[in-house]
């Protein structure tokens, strides 16, 4: 049941992270919100595996931390030279 | 679930398309743990290395080669479409009543073939992994169908962007030649890379022949290794890395694929099987099936991994 | 022998839970995106990394225990590297981290002000 | 309990209609194909959702289990990604080469233009 606390707790920091990558003002702060919630996902992976009793799927915790990384650095990359890095209005979600 | 909707919502209300692609990633990100929540293993290894990371990178190339920002539209359509929408999503709840509640054992769909694919491929193919002997033998067919997809699109995108077209946007040259230089200067990324890109290679290996055993298999395997080589050119620059992989090599493999997928059913019918049967293939049953899964989820991952590339790199060119 | 791994992996577990939920909170509370790497960082590394050692201990010598260490040294490579590339992208790109006294309670109400699309 | 059985197949309804609704009432080509997408995600977590039994695990045989899902729709969805990301490529080149034509992805601008020849 250990493995249940933790898993909540994984999940109360998705949330939090999600908060911040909607909500979050700048495209940074999305690239950010996005970047921890993978890793929040390969911990969720393995934490699940463990919970349910069959650990033998962390491959995919793997593929998770390598796409996570491939993704954020594509995502620096044409931010940073594409000059699309304006904040965007992030109260535009505000009527929803 | 709810967080999958939510993250919905926000991508239908945000105009900067860039903060769009990140959300989609994000979502493919959610549908991937719930496939895992799921039993659907396979499913969310598919899921992590293509939603997470090739589609996010392909969205983000047409953004660089397009605008990055959504007109706002001032006409009233939305108004019909929300209607029709809850007209239509109001049919499909009411049309939900009569399904059968969720996690049934009892539910129509688990009865007809499935019963015998769980009990039977233990001895009649002799993996552990159900999802690759259905995927590869039992339903090699569809998947001969799929991978005929697969050339098909990369084709497509070869013929409709393959070469780069002159008179494009100077200011866009002149960023190619920018970020050529900006990620190239970049230390750490380059020594990380590099020490990474191996790893990556050498777990798609383990991941197109472990898939027998495990979640896994050619599918998953093309992706990840097509992943590894856009790394490469993410931080290296797109000429460089074909000079690693050279287009002619990626369409050659491309062909060879799907090629080798075909090959092995027709050697099926050469030995007097019928096509796509590798129990003739040996001369046990068991370790017919292994060999032709084996060599058809390699042809599978050929094809996989030579597309994504192709595909990629062909968004890329059209910078320069 | 056995109850001091056992002890071991469930401290390490709490411990990383605490990171995570720490973390989270530094990324919605914390002014701009500068200081709220910070937060990230405090996800990535400690809180992750704590709950996988935790889950190597439980999971005694295997296969599964190999796997675990890799993933640890995956993030331990990529999630540092990735933040300084967002870092470095976040500095050419025109964000500057935050100088000075904290003007303000609101989090969300900083990156607004320089321009709207 | 009949509600919860049922709240599964609801949100993948909501989630169809989200991407349904993207797809007709926006103007952006590229928006369009992320709404599609989110249409196909839809589809996937209903194959995926009737394929769950429920106290069974994922259909990898081991010892000493008695129950696994459905392995037949796994299948059928995982062909279905790459073949849906495939697809999406498919259409983002056709989006890059209207731009190329038309020097614009807004769909009602495309008709202005073309009544204009």
């Amino acid at each position: 049941m250990m493995f249940a606390v933790t898993a909540a707790a994984v999940l109360v920091t998705m949330v939090l992270t999600l908060y911040r990558s909607i909500k979050g003002p700048t495209v940074y702060d999305r690239i950010l919100g996005i970047n921890a919630f993978g890793t929040l996902t390969v911990v969720l992976i393995s934490v699940y595996g463990f919970l349910s009793g069959r650990p033998d799927f962390l491959d995919l915790a793997l593929v998770y931390a390598l796409i996570n990384f491939i993704n954020t650095i594509a995502v620096s990359k044409y931010v940073e030279f594409s000059h699309m890095g304006r904040p965007t209005g992030g109260d535009e979600l505000g009527d929803m | 679930m709810v967080f999958m909707a939510v993250t919905g919502f926000a991508v239908a209300r945000l105009r900067n398309l860039f903060g769009v692609v990140m959300l989609t990633g994000l979502f493919s990100l959610m549908s991937a743990v719930l496939y895992v929540v799921l039993d659907a293993v396979d499913v969310a290894f598919t899921e992590a290395a293509v939603g997470a990371g090739i589609a996010t990178v392909l969205m983000l190339s047409t953004l660089a080669l397009t605008s990055s920002e959504e007109r706002v539209s001032e006409a009233e359509k939305p108004m019909w479409a929300l209607g029709l929408v809850v007209v239509t999503g109001a049919v499909l709840i009411y049309g939900t009543l009569d399904m059968p509640p969720f996690g049934d054992a009892y539910a129509p769909i688990h009865h007809h073939v499935v019963p015998r694919y769980l009990e039977k491929s233990g001895q009649e193919v002799g993996l552990p992994n159900v999802v690759t002997s259905v995927l590869a033998s039992y339903r090699g067919y569809d998947t001969l169908g799929e991978v005929y997809v697969i050339f098909t699109a990369a084709c497509g995108v070869l013929l409709i962007i393959g070469r780069p077209k002159r008179g494009r946007r100077r200011t866009l040259r002149m960023l190619v030649g920018e970020m050529r230089h900006g990620m190239r200067q970049n230390v750490i990324l380059r020594v990380v890379s590099k020490l990474l890109i191996p790893f990556i290679l050498v777990f798609a290996l383990y991941v197109q022949w472990h898939g027998d055993f495990g979640p896994g298999g050619g599918f998953q395997a093309g992706v990840i290794f097509a992943a590894g080589f856009i790394l490469y050119a993410l931080i290296f620059d797109v000429d460089t890395s074909r000079m690693v992989v050279p287009s002619e090599v990626t369409r050659l493999l491309l062909a060879l694929g799907v090629m080798l997928y075909a090959g092995v059913g027709v050697v099926g019918l050469l030995r007097g099987g019928n096509f796509l049967n590798y129990s003739v293939l040996a001369q046990e049953q068991a370790a017919g099936q292994h060999l032709g899964i084996l060599l058809v989820e390699f042809g599978v991952g050929l094809t996989v991994a030579a597309a994504m590339i192709t595909i990629f790199f062909t968004f890329a060119r059209q910078e320069h | 022998m056995a109850l001091f791994l056992e002890i071991l992996s469930w401290g390490l577990l709490i411990i990383g839970s605490m990171m995570l939920i720490i973390g989270g909170i530094g990324m919605v509370r914390l002014p701009d995106v500068f200081s709220r790497m910070h937060g990230a960082g405090i996800i990535d590394t400690m809180g992750a990394c704590t709950i996988l050692l935790g889950l190597t201990f439980q999971a005694g010598l295997s296969i599964v225990t190999l796997k675990l260490v890799l993933i640890v040294v995956f993030i331990v490579f990529t999630s540092p590297t990735a933040t300084h590339a967002l870092a470095r992208a976040a500095l050419h790109g025109g964000a500057r981290p935050q100088l000075g006294e904290p003007v303000e309670d609101d989090p969300a109400s900083q990156g607004e002000a320089s321009s709207k699309t | 309990m009949e509600f919860l059985g049922l709240l599964n197949y609801w949100i993948v309804v909501v989630l169809m209609m989200t991407g349904f609704y993207i797809v007709i009432a926006h103007n952006n080509l590229v928006k369009k194909i992320v709404g599609l997408n989110i249409f196909q995600v839809s589809v996937f977590v209903f194959y995926i959702t009737m394929a769950k039994v429920k106290g069974g695990t994922a259909p990898i045989l081991a010892e000493g289990i008695e129950i696994y899902s459905n392995p037949l729709p796994h299948v059928l969805i995982l062909t279905a990604i790459v073949v849906g990301v495939a697809t999406t490529a498919l259409g983002l080149a056709l989006v890059v080469r209207i731009h190329d034509a038309y020097g614009t992805i807004e769909d009602d601008e495309i008709e202005a233009r073309e009544n204009e020849l």
